[in-house]
């Protein structure tokens, strides 16, 4: 199976939502189980919110683009900004590390990531924007052992 | 961090075609019940605070129990 | 509430799919009717359905592209392809008619789009492309009548 999509959104919180669904209903044709959709909607949910509470500090005005390629059985979604990019990338997938504490981040987005996916890798430049890709490999045969 | 442990709680590893087409036809029977007590459509977020699910629930899960090739019977029935 | 998203999408049917979850979710912030929410799929389905199977004539490396805006209460929706056009929409948009009759089509897709949108408009040119535009106008004040 080889299908893709990409989506560009507005950069309001509300897209979060609609960023889950959205990538929850194009790897759906995979049958995965509700923990696999669960993780994939959780590590795209926490890209956008990057996204837009760092990459664009709130402003709504901005575009997000999600996409997602499906090749039999390995899926690979990028999240992309222009918003502000990392500087120091070592330092932010460090667990706990957040450069807006006032928000009560909890500094773990990145970690969540890397713990669902098989490979997260980002690439990202200051005031050009950041692109996060994830890999993640499901199971094809799975449906053999039902 | 709740909506996984929710799920792990509800048996995470049910394949998401099965989990949804049980959500799916807990909407269609809330849908018809709403719509007596009503007397008209009930709102997305009526079906999901009812059944106590988000509203993300509701609309990925709808799709679930459609079947397909069956356009008219959607729109008719 | 202003907000807006543009996807696009291989030509495979089983994107159709995706297609109205996708337009499901992104006008689910409106709070619509469980009947309005199965219209507004019903048109988005009905417009990428003729986008793949006349527009592509099925090839599956085409691609479709889904559009919608939301200025408060008005929902605007596009969906586009670049496949083969239509020479005469008059005689398209005619109940009943179709130029596949072999594919057991009912030939009532865009009366189905015109019955549930307050707008449908259609540019095509003939080997350029097709673009259907739906527009419809939300109860704004639901919630605060129940
Ligand atoms: N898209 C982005 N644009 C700019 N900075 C980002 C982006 N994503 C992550 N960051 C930086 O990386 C840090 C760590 O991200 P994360 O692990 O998700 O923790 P949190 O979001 O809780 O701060 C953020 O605090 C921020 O400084
Ligand atoms: N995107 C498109 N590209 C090319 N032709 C189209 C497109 N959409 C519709 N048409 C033409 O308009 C006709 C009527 O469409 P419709 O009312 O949906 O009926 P049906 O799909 O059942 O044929 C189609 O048979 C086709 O000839
Ligand atoms: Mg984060
Ligand atoms: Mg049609």
């Amino acid at each position: 199976m080889k299908n893709s999509m990409r989506v560009s959104f507005s950069s309001v919180s509300s897209n979060e939502s609609f960023a889950r669904v959205t990538i929850a209903s194009f790897i759906a044709p995979l049958d995965p189980t509700m923990d696999e959709l669960t993780e994939v909607k959780t590590v795209v949910s926490e890209a956008v919110t990057n996204a837009i509470i760092h990459g664009y500090e709130k402003a709504e005005d901005e575009i997000v683009t999600l996409s997602c390629s499906i090749d039999d059985n390995i899926v690979e979604i990028t999240i992309e900004d222009t918003g502000i990019g990392i500087s120091n990338i070592d330092e932010a997938i460090q667990p706990l590390y957040t450069s807006k504490p006032e928000l009560e981040r909890s500094g773990m987005g990145f970690t969540i990531m890397e713990n669902f996916m098989d490979k997260v890798e980002i690439e990202s430049a200051p005031g050009q924007g950041t692109t996060v890709k994830l890999i993640k490999e499901f199971q094809s045969t799975r449906s053999l052992c039902n | 961090i709740g909506e996984i442990q929710r799920f792990i709680r509800d048996d995470g590893s049910i394949k998401v075609s099965r989990s949804l087409k049980e959500i799916g036809h807990k909407i269609r029977r809330k849908r018809d019940e709403l719509s007596k007590k009503f007397g008209r459509s009930p709102t997305v977020s009526e079906i999901a605070s009812e059944l106590d699910i988000t509203v993300e629930e509701v609309v990925h899960a709808q799709e679930a129990i459609r079947a397909p090739h069956s356009i008219h019977e959607t729109v008719y029935e």
